[in-house]
Parts: structure tokens; C-alpha cells; sequence
């Protein structure tokens, strides 16, 4: 039995760790939601410096090439960090994208950027309100021009590159879009974390390629979904350790009629319930992160499985952060809706739980027929 | 079982809406939830506030409760809250004397010397003075006896020293009451003085706090040798808790609950409908609806449970603890909705209240919501009042009553 | 605003509690569930004796001719006691349906009887495991004879007689089945709450009549629904409350670490939660009890409220009442499992709460329309 | 990270399930949740329980991690681990010797004497005695060391009066282990003494408890004058309490969490695909689905919590806080799958267990989870463990550590 990371995984989550501590204080963060700026560029480029970014691509194309495992635990430390970088976007959505399904031209040309972290990538798949889906997707992409809004899409600004999801004679598509060539018109849209910000990117007969086969672009859109669910509950596990620590420290801190707050029972035992969590979400995510790395057939529930309870887990802690944190928890000043923005946040960012759940259970659903 | 109104109130109803209707501009009914939510006001606030109360005063519509002499009708309760469902019907400035005429405006009526009521009512009433009320303290929230803000004698006056947080409209008060430590030597509740200060005297310092959803409807207060006059005192030396047990019992039934649920429900049918579930609209996906159904059950409890304490009121009883029980579930129920509405709008749903549907309203909701959840009392703080004075179960185990202030631990030992 | 009952229908109240408190201890109810009985016969000749049975039956036809808000609160009562009697079966169902599609000569002929209790009344809708709908109802009624089985009937083997849905050539109708005639079977089926027996009922060609119009049975099912919906809720009501303090003076008696359990906090705040639900559950009680004592049209969203809202806090306080027992709540010889079972047990009988939440919302959206 | 064993762990797994697989029968894997459930034994479970017991001692498999010299293999405890996970695949007889093994055994070789351990640790081992635990008392659940029954010395013996409770299988027990307040007049955890006592002594009168679901486990224990000799005394006089701790640990370790969620979560999704909704599978309800998620989630991360604390244990390190954290979340997920299993079956839910659908799972779920969420430490006393020894929080404010036990208050003053 061997359901943990090694100890060498662990020794590279502690130099993440570290350099995070020092590097991106809460003020980092704190500085790009009170500021227009769309994120910070001197932690972008340590983390590029470290092989974060590339720590998927093979070496031959720049990357680290460490893994998948390696990986869930740097989006662990980046969450825990609240650090206000494009990393998921880039990391595990634009860069798998090219991983999964680009070109050996596509790839040589674009993963050292992105590992590089010289080019910033996103992917670009809400065009309205309600659950993304195939049907959804209205952008068109003919003869190399692409025509559509995608909104919201998560580091718009930062991004120089969108892996964007449109209409093609032979269904939805995945196309590469460079968002600096003409046609292409982007505008920040208020966030509700505004250290996540958020773009409209609108394309009027832009240039852009297709990435993998035409018509193919909505299985391989779920496929990369479900790979990015399973860093990104590490990113929300992270965060929510963060929370639930700074909310122990806090309560213990913080006296009121005479005692620690958090010696009065019902502190104490909501304390216990956001542990729990945070341990059912750990686990599962283990899960994701077993059946991510050995790319097994029982990643999409795994998946799913690690998303809905790191979800969970982030928006309990979070909630629960800003209540055990009494009247200054709701003030601008502390720190307590940093977390309570990422939470939500995050837990929007690939869909809510709510369709999680909904995925999950068609999936078990479909694996015992 | 009727949701009529008696005779004399009826009366009294058409008194209020013709003068009101004639007086003031309707809402609009189907305003959306966002507005009541912000606590954003306008330019010119204080000038229409107090203009629409001075309006009110000279009609004797002021306070309907308050006695005739200080410029009140002299009515009672029911009349008091038949008043304010029509006033809601219209549109009206910011409220700024809620504090004045919810809190501070009773404990003076109900301690102050026949001098400090005509010093201060009236003028109250009539809106030409603004009221605050300065309890809270950075080290003294839900335990608000362990205050150390501290008063000592001198002359006719005593020195106050220390600072005062979550106080509204400290930036525009006139006058405020708060609660002083003019005793450290014995127990915590023993060494409290209850006063009136005058906001604009030197030794004042205000500072506004910004909520986590930009508003700023509170304020820190600073006191640096700020000179009070022993006249300014209401009731006795170390009387004080007394006092301001009688202003919180005030603030509890006038905070009320679950405001601005009613639009936001309405909202919510609205989102419901608009966004799409596989193809289809939100409305007829099944889970949608288990949980809107649980918000409406939620929603209406509270909402009738206002209606069976009117109607206890108008039979001429007293209020129950329905207030607590209304904050207590409207707040978590705000939180709640503001997540779902977010979570239904999945990615678009992370898009922030100045672009996002709705005017933002499931946004600012869950924003709103935590402030809610804390001030005036936070939810546990609920519990345990539903649980100590409705269930009458027993109070915690104190380790702070019985000694001098003090000795009393306010943090870990170093 | 006048939202309560009157002191005369306190005083009506009061009355019912002291004859219940003195005849239907919990031992009555505990005697029911240990024994083969379908009900307690005196207790149900008492509760005839006193008018409860004809509570809303005009004086003409042998009733006590009160009123809806009466019998609620007489609902109340009975749920408090867990009186072991065929109540809820006979009186809103089964009543309810002869008085509101009765012709004139059912009237005459059944009212008189269910009023004094010589006949008990049951409804028997469903027939397989699942929701009760309109396409569920599979018994057949052709030239006056019912061919089914209906299972769970509630009170199946008290009654004497039962209303039926059941397929016309018109649709589904209801019919009056008297149980004694031939081709009737019944056999008790196990319950989940003995106190609250189950059967099965097998009719072979059994004689039936319709009872109101031919295909119009499906319509007369859920009106009869929604108005039983209000009048069970006030006896989930009522069973909540006494759960509820049961389970205070208890935790009050009870003492741990030299404190009663009252005294820590991780129980005054459960308690403090029971009590929030069920005044909630008292409020949306109240508004259905308008509702349906004006036959408003908003009865159907009215009764809905209620239901889940008295299905939600009877079930939390009934687990809880178990809970907070410690060891002695999960035992046989303690009373809490009496209230654990009825709370299952009457959450279930006319639909589960998730069923309820359903049309609920389905009303309020067809009303907005 | 992978499921795999180590090259050692393997090699064990295959000695033990060539073993079990010669000398037992496999399980059905599609055993319906029920019968885990119900806690119903066969006849003869006795002799069949002893004699597979013997079967395993006289093999060496009956104590994996204990001493050889008492009958034990001398193993590691994740040998232990996986002899546990290869017989959960044979169909094995009711868990008598569960108390013997878990509980009592440990103690008596943490704590006993070299006579002590050769007298009872044997015929423990080999199944000729079965062993049961007294520690709960009617007045003294989850305040353990607030027990009464008393013990005062007389010659070589104590002589023992009160009564226990909760005691499982006392009714077929040679033995017992417990602990005894000897003297009330310190501090109630000083004292306290810990004795084995043989459980066919005069004076010990055992009554069933039936359960809510019927099932008979658990015993009243009466003692009327019962013996005891000094030498079945186990560590000094006053030390009961740091014996019981002993137990205790061992007790948490070996109830573990969630039985039979594994089976019900099969059961469920079969369920969901026979029952309709609106004339389709309810598996294919929106709102269905969203619960059975909130499920799947909450039992594998119990599930696989297990296996990170398998990790550890294969890594050498010791098991942590997650079987308290298993029974909390794990009992109540039971409840909860119960009471949902019910309620999609509507009006047929409420048949009851013997006449149900699934032989009854769901009932049958809701009626044993209440037991689970008490016994052995309740969801209250698990969060207190959680706080308090995982978290380090600050215990609760205890008024009963300083007085003689005999000062306690035990009930409301009259």
C-alpha cells in the first residue's frame, strides 16, 4: 500500500512551499484584487525560474518534465498561497491542451513558451451564463478565421494565447487563437475574485488553428476538464488548509468571556467538522491525483470524486473562516475574503459542484452498465 | 385566522397610507434585490433624510410610540408597525436616525433624568440630530461586558480613553450612547457607567471600516482624553450594564430579519428561468428545484412567524424571541441563496457584481451575507440566547464573573 | 392581522391534550406497536365520543360540524400523543373524499358511520415502490368491480372501508370499497412503525362504487392530498414538540463531568436549532391551516410549505431526540425509537419531503406564469 | 503512489490467502447490505466462532501482532492489516472473540503480570474463552470516569457492587475486564482500579438490551457482593484510569468505520434504477443524482482516508485519528443513506423491515446507524477527540477535576 506521495514529492512540495512564503505573502494577492493589474509578474517568473510551469512538458520541449504527480502538489502549495498567477490556466488547461492534443509543430512551437512562462495560455469555453456545455458553444471557427465571445474567461488579460472552443462543419472544435493578432478584442470584466481575473475575448474573423481533430473538440474539452479538476482540488485543498489554519490560530488567539474562543464547544466542534472535511477532501483528491498521473480508466470519476469534495471543503472553510473570525472577519482590511472570494471562485472555475455531482453519478452510472 | 386588520387598525392604516401616499413617492414592486442589499446611498443623503423625518415630525408620524410631549403620537406597538409596512411602500431616504430613534432613543426615555429627555428627544424626533451607539470593542465583540474603554472621574467630568468599533453613522452622529469601564477592581459587569457623548467634541476620532462588499456603513472610533460631563450620565455609576441591556433588547426587535430575501426570491424564479439545464430552463431540472423549494420554506417560515408575533401584538401582548430566530435564519438563508444563485450561472457565475446578471444581486448576497451573519449579535450568539432565555437551559460555565475585571484572561498566557 | 387561533380553539385544544395525556400515555402506542393490534379500539371510541372524528362532518350527517382549524389543532394533539388510531387514514382522507365527491347518498349513508367511528376509513393509492402518481395506478374498475392490489395501505386492516384510485375507461377514478365484501383479501404487511400498521389489499372483482366523477379521480387524489398534507402537518407538529421536550428535560436531568448535558454548548445549540425549525415548521403550519380552512387558492403552495417544512423538523427532532439520549435513546425499552419511527413513518405517508419540494416549486412556477 | 504491496507485504498476503482459501469459504461479493447490518446470529454461532478460532491459533493466525510465546505470530501491524483484509473475503462466524482480541488481550499484555499474561492470554488466543469489557455505566456513558460501581477491600478480596452497561457479549463471556471506583473520596480519575473478572462468579446477575432494531448485543451487567480476588487486579490500586485508557485506544482502533456503506452504496445504485420518476429510472433524476453524489464522496473519502493510515502503517509509522473520524462521518452516513433509501420508495417506505425491498437495507440502516453514532464514543465525544487531541483546541472549562469524586454533582440539586 502506497497511497501517499514519496518522500522525494514531498521534499519538492516543501521548496514550493517555501519559496511561496516568502515570495507571495497575502499581500501579493492582496495587491493584484485592489490594483487593475491582471497578475503578478515577478511570482510569474519565479515560478516559471522554478520549473513550475513546465512541470508536465517533457524536456526536450523545456519543460521540467517531473509529472502529474509533482504537479498536484506545486497547485497544492499555489493554492495554499492564494498566489495571484495565470497557473491554472496555463498550467493545466492551455499547456495540457497542447499536450494532449497538439500537433508535433503545435508542440514544439508553443510548450517552451509556455513553459517558459513567456506565453500565458487560457482556455476559452463559457459564451453566457448557466453550464458550459457542447451546445453552448456558438463561436465559429471557417478557413482559419474565428468569430465569437467567450465570456468569462478566466486571466484574459494575461493570457497571449486561447485555446477556444467553437463551431466547425464537423462539430465543436478546439482551436489555438493568438490574442494578440487582429480581430481579436479583449476587455477585463469585473471579477468576483479580482485576484482571478476575468476577460471578454471577442474574435471577428481572427486568425487561429485548429488543436486535435476536427469535431473532436468537446470530448477532448471534458477529457482536459477532468485532468484540470483533479490539480485544481489540490489548488482548493491547499487553500483551504491555509484557511482552517490561519481560523485555528485565530479562535485560539481571540479571547471572550475570560477564555480562548476556541475552548467554547461550538468553535471546537465546528473546527472538527472543517478538519473532516479537509481530510475526506485530501482523500479524495489522492485518489485523482492516482488516477491523473497513471492517466487510469477510472479518472473521470476520480476526478469528479477529488473536485465535489475539495469543492466542499473550500467553500465550508471559507465560510467558516469569516464567521469564527467575528466582526473583522467581514472587513476589507483582514484577509478572511480573500479566501472567501478563491473559494468561490475556484469552486466556479470548472463548473459548479453541483454539475460535478451531476457528471459523477452519470459516469458511475455508466461504468456499471 | 385572518391576516385582517382590526377595525381601529384599519383606521389607523388609512390614516398613515393616505398621508403617506400624499407625502411620498411608491416603490417600485419589482425592484430588484441588489439596491436593498449595497447600503450604497446617494448624494445629498442627509439632507433628504432629514427632511423626509422633519416632514414626519410635523405630522406627528415621527415615532409613533414615543410620548406626545417629546414630539411622539403616543400610540402603540401595533400602531408603530402598522406605520412602517406603509412607510416600506414608499420610497425613503437613507436611515440615519434608525439608531437614534431604535436605540439610543429609548434607553434615554426609559433612564434619563426629565432633563436629558427634553434635552435630546425632541430633537431626535425631528431629525435635527443625528444619534450613534458606540458598544462594540476590537477585544470586546459577542462578550461586550469584557468593554475596556475607560472612563475616570474627574471633577465634573470624566476622562474617556480607548476606541469603540462597528459603530454606523459614527461619521454623521450627532451625539452617541455608549458603555464605559469606570471600575476595573470588581467584577466586569459591576464596573460599567452608561453615557451620552457629543460626537463633535475634541478627543474624537472616527475612521470608517470598509466591508468586505465595499460598504462602509461602520466606523472605529478613537478617544484620547475625550472630557464627558457627569451630567451626560445615564442612570447610576456601575449601573451601566442595566442600561445597556435595555438599548440591546431595542436593537434586537428593530434589526429584524431576512431583509431582502423577498426580492431576491423573486430573482431567483427569474434566474431560474433564464439559464438553461440541458437545454431546458434551471426551473425544470429537478435538483434546482429541491433546493429553491428549501429556500422558500425557509423564507416563509420566517415571514409567518412575523405574522403570528404581529397578531400577538395586536392582541396585545409582547414580542417573543422571534427577532433573534429571524436573523439568525435570514442571514445563513441570504448566504446560502447568493451561493446557489452563483453556483447555477456555473463560470459566469465568478463574474463580479458590477458585470454580473441581475445587477449583481447573488454576488452582493453573498457578500452582504457575512456581516449579516455577525453583526448585532453573531449566529452562535443567536443560539445561545434562543437556548439560555426562550429554552431557559443553563448558561455556560463563567470563569469571568466572579473576580475583578483585571484578573480576567484576555489573551493566551506569554 | 390576526395570523393564530382563537382562545375558543385553544380551549378546544387544551381539552383534547388532557383527555389524550390521560388516555394515550406512550404505552398505548408502545402496546400497538409490540401487539398484532391495527389500533387502540378505546382510544378510538373515545376520540369518536368526544367529536373528533367528525370534526369538519356537517351536524346534519352526524358530525361535530367545527371546522379546519379545529381539527388541525385536534391533528396537533393526536400527533403529540403518537396516538396508535387510525386518525390521519380516516378522517383526512377518507372523510375528506366522501365529504368533498360524495353524492348525497354516500353522504348520507357513510358520514353518520365515519363520524362515530363504526366505520374506519382508509385511502389506498399506491401499489409498488416509487412515487404515487397518475400512470402508477394499474387497479382496474370496470361494471362496479375493483381488480388490484394496493400496498402499503396505512390502517389497511383497521379500516372498513376504503377509497381506491383505480383505471376507468374515463382515467383514473376513485372508488368506495367496502373491505368485508367478497373479493377482498388483506394481509398485514410489516411496518416500519407498528404503531402505524400496514396492509396489503387484493381485490379480485371486489364490488366498488365510484366516488365522484368518472376519470376525474387523479384531480380528486391530489386535492384530497394537499388538504391531508396541512392536517398531517399539524400532527407532525404536534410529535415534534414533544420530541423536542422529551429530549430538554432530559438532557437537562442528565449529568456528564458534574454539569447537566444542557450545559454544553454543542447541545444548547442543537437544541436551539430543533426549536428554530419547528417554530418554522409552526408558521408554515399556520398558513396552510388559512389556506385550507378558506379553501384559498393558495392551498396547494400553502399545503406543500407545510408539509416539508413539518416533515424537516420532525425528522430533525426525532433523530436528535435519539442523539442527544446517548446510550438509553437507541434501546427498546426507551421511548425515543416511538418517535423515531413515526417521524419516518409520516414523512413517508402521503409522499416523501424531496416529492413535496417538487411540487412545490412546480406550483409556484405555474403560479407565476 | 500506487495500491501495491511491498515485495514482504505480498509474499504475507499470499501465505495468508492460500491459508484461508484451504481452510475457509469465500464470500459472496454481492451480499446484500442487510445482513451486516442486523447483527442476527445463526444457532451454534458459539461452537462455530470457537472452533474457527482454534483452527486459526493452532496455525498461528490467530493473533498476528502478539508475542509467540502467548500463542501470537509476532508480526507487524500491517501483517495484521492484511490477515484482517484477506478474512473479510472468507465467510467467517460472529465476532465473539472481537472484545477478547481488541480490547481486553492488549490490555492485559500492556498492563498485567507474567502470571496474569500466561493465565488468560492463551486460552484467549485459541478460543476456549471468550472476553467481554465493562467499563460504561448508566449514569457514566460518555463521562466514563464518572462511574459508581464500587469496589471495597475485604482480605485477598474486593467486593464489588453497582452495575454496568453496554456490555457486548456478556452473556457468553468466561471473563471480563473493568473498572471499579476504590476510593470516593479523591479526585474521580484517582480513584479508580482495574480487575478481570470471571464472569460465571455468584453475584453477577447479566440482562439483555433489546435495540431499536431489535438486536440483542449489548447487556445490563448486576453486581451483588461479587468477589474479587486482589491477584485479577491489573496495575496498581488507583491507577484504574490510565489502564482504561489502554482499552480505550484499542477500542477506537479496532471499530474502524462505515461497515456495510460498501454493499448499501451498491444496493442504492440498484434501487435507483428499479424505482421511477416521472416514468423514468430515478438514477435519472437530477436530484437523485446530486445525493447519491454527496454520498459516493463522503464514503471514499473515508475509504481512502483508510488507505493513506494503510500507508503510514506500511511505512512503519503509527495509525493516526481517522478511525474517529471514520465512525463519526461513517454513522451518519449510514443514517443519511438510510432515510434517503426510504424516501425515494415514498409511501412503500414505510413497510416495514421484513416485508421491504432489498430485504430491507434501508430500514434496517436507519434503525442500526443510531447505535453506531453512540456507541463506542459518540459524533459529541468524536469532535471533542478531534479538538482536543488531534487539533490541540483547549479542553472544556471542567468543574469536576478538583473535588472528591464524592462532591460531583451527579443530577439537578433537589
Amino acid at each position: 500500500m502506497n497511497f501517499d506521495f514519496s518522500e522525494d514529492q514531498k521534499l519538492l512540495q516543501k521548496t514550493v512551499r517555501d519559496y511561496l512564503e516568502e515570495h507571495s505573502p497575502l499581500a501579493v494577492c492582496r495587491d493584484v484584487l485592489e490594483s487593475d493589474k491582471p497578475y503578478a509578474p515577478d511570482l510569474w517568473k519565479g515560478a516559471a525560474e522554478l520549473g513550475w510551469l513546465g512541470a508536465v512538458i517533457p524536456e526536450e520541449h523545456g519543460g521540467a518534465g517531473f509529472g502529474h504527480l509533482e504537479l498536484c502538489l506545486i497547485a497544492e502549495e499555489v493554492g495554499r498561497a492564494l498566489a495571484p498567477i495565470p497557473f491554472s490556466s496555463s498550467v493545466y488547461l492551455a499547456s495540457e491542451a497542447v499536450l494532449r492534443a497538439g500537433s508535433e509543430t503545435q508542440q514544439q512551437a508553443l510548450l517552451p513558451k509556455l513553459a517558459s512562462g513567456e506565453r500565458i495560455g487560457t482556455l476559452a469555453l463559457a459564451e453566457k451564463p448557466g453550464i458550459v456545455s457542447e451546445a453552448s458553444v456558438q463561436a465559429r471557427f471557417e478557413n482559419g478565421a474565428l468569430t465569437g465571445t467567450k465570456v468569462p474567461v478566466p486571466d484574459g488579460m494575461a493570457a497571449g494565447l486561447a485555446v477556444v472552443a467553437a463551431r466547425t462543419p464537423e462539430g465543436v472544435s478546439l482551436v489555438l487563437a493568438d490574442l494578440s493578432a487582429d480581430g481579436v478584442k479583449r476587455e477585463p470584466v469585473d471579477s468576483f475574485d479580482g485576484a482571478r481575473p476575468q476577460a471578454t475575448l471577442s474574435f471577428e474573423n481572427a486568425p487561429a488553428e485548429l488543436l486535435g481533430g476536427a469535431g473532436q473538440g468537446w470530448a477532448l474539452a471534458e477529457a482536459l476538464l477532468d485532468r484540470a479538476a483533479v490539480l485544481m482540488a489540490f489548488e482548493q485543498l491547499g487553500a483551504a488548509e491555509r484557511a482552517f489554519e490561519i481560523t485555528k490560530e485565530f479562535t485560539l488567539g481571540r479571547y471572550a468571556f475570560g477564555r480562548p474562543v476556541a475552548s467554547f464547544q461550538a468553535i471546537k466542534h465546528r473546527l472538527a467538522d472543517i478538519w473532516v472535511a479537509i481530510e475526506l477532501a485530501r482523500s479524495n483528491a489522492y485518489y485523482g491525483a492516482w488516477a491523473l498521473s497513471g492517466d487510469e480508466p477510472e479518472l473521470p470519476v476520480a476526478a469528479a470524486g477529488a473536485r465535489i469534495s475539495a469543492t466542499d471543503a473550500l467553500e465550508l472553510a471559507a465560510v467558516e473562516m469569516v464567521q469564527l473570525h467575528g466582526g473583522v472577519g467581514f472587513t476589507w482590511e483582514y484577509d478572511c475574503h480573500l479566501f472567501y472570494r478563491r473559494a468561490k471562485a475556484l469552486g466556479l472555475a470548472l463548473g459548479s459542484a453541483r454539475e460535478w455531482r451531476d457528471k459523477l453519478v452519470r459516469r458511475l452510472d455508466a461504468q456499471s452498465k | 385566522m385572518d391576516f385582517n386588520d382590526t377595525p381601529e387598525e384599519a383606521a389607523f392604516r388609512n390614516e398613515a397610507r393616505t398621508w403617506l401616499e400624499a407625502n411620498g413617492e411608491l416603490r417600485d414592486p419589482d425592484e430588484n434585490a441588489m439596491g436593498v442589499l449595497s447600503e450604497r446611498y446617494g448624494e445629498n443623503y442627509i439632507e433628504q433624510a432629514k427632511a423626509w423625518q422633519k416632514k414626519k415630525a410635523d405630522a406627528r408620524w415621527a415615532c409613533i410610540t414615543w410620548p406626545e410631549e417629546y414630539g411622539g403620537r403616543g400610540g402603540n406597538a401595533m400602531q408603530s408597525v402598522i406605520w412602517g409596512q406603509e412607510e416600506a411602500r414608499i420610497k425613503t431616504p437613507a436611515p440615519i436616525f434608525s439608531i437614534g430613534l431604535g436605540m439610543a432613543g429609548p434607553t434615554v426615555l426609559a433612564h434619563g433624568t426629565e432633563q436629558q429627555k427634553t434635552q435630546w428627544i425632541p430633537k431626535l424626533v425631528s431629525g435635527e440630530e443625528i444619534w450613534c451607539q458606540l458598544f462594540s470593542e476590537p477585544a470586546a465583540g459577542s462578550d461586550l461586558a469584557g468593554l475596556r474603554t475607560t472612563a475616570v472621574r474627574d471633577g465634573d467630568d470624566w476622562v474617556v480613553n480607548g476606541q469603540k468599533i462597528w459603530t454606523t453613522f459614527a461619521h454623521i452622529a450627532d451625539w452617541g450612547v455608549l458603555v464605559l469601564r469606570t471600575d476595573p477592581n470588581v467584577p466586569k459587569h459591576a464596573g460599567l457607567s452608561y453615557f451620552v457623548i457629543d460626537m463633535h467634541a475634541p478627543g474624537i476620532e472616527v475612521r470608517p471600516i470598509v466591508q468586505i462588499n465595499r460598504a462602509t456603513g461602520f466606523n472605529e472610533v478613537f478617544f484620547n482624553d475625550l472630557r464627558v460631563p457627569d451630567a451626560n450620565r445615564l442612570d447610576a455609576v456601575g449601573n451601566g450594564w442595566a442600561v445597556a441591556i435595555t438599548t440591546l433588547m431595542n436593537e434586537r426587535a428593530s434589526i429584524g430579519g431576512g431583509g431582502g430575501q423577498g426580492n431576491l426570491f423573486a430573482d431567483l424564479m427569474q434566474l431560474s428561468h433564464e439559464l438553461e439545464i440541458d437545454g431546458r430552463p434551471a426551473i425544470e431540472d429537478s435538483a434546482v428545484r429541491q433546493q429553491i423549494a428549501d429556500f422558500y420554506v425557509r423564507r416563509k417560515g420566517v415571514e409567518y412567524t412575523g405574522l403570528r408575533s404581529l397578531t400577538a401584538l395586536s392582541r396585545g401582548g409582547m414580542p417573543g424571541p422571534e427577532a433573534s430566530m429571524a436573523k439568525l435564519v435570514g442571514a445563513k438563508l441570504l448566504q446560502d441563496m447568493g451561493s446557489f444563485g452563483m453556483d447555477i450561472q456555473a463560470q459566469a457565475g465568478a463574474i463580479g457584481v458590477e458585470a454580473a446578471l441581475q445587477q449583481g444581486s447573488w454576488q452582493e448576497a453573498l457578500l452582504a451575507a457575512p456581516g449579516l451573519r455577525i453583526a448585532g449579535g453573531t449566529d452562535e450568539i443567536l443560539r445561545n440566547i434562543i437556548a439560555e432565555r426562550v429554552l431557559r437551559l443553563p448558561p455556560e460555565t463563567r470563569l469571568d464573573k466572579d473576580v475583578a475585571f483585571r484578573d480576567v484572561p484576555s489573551g493566551p498566557a506569554s
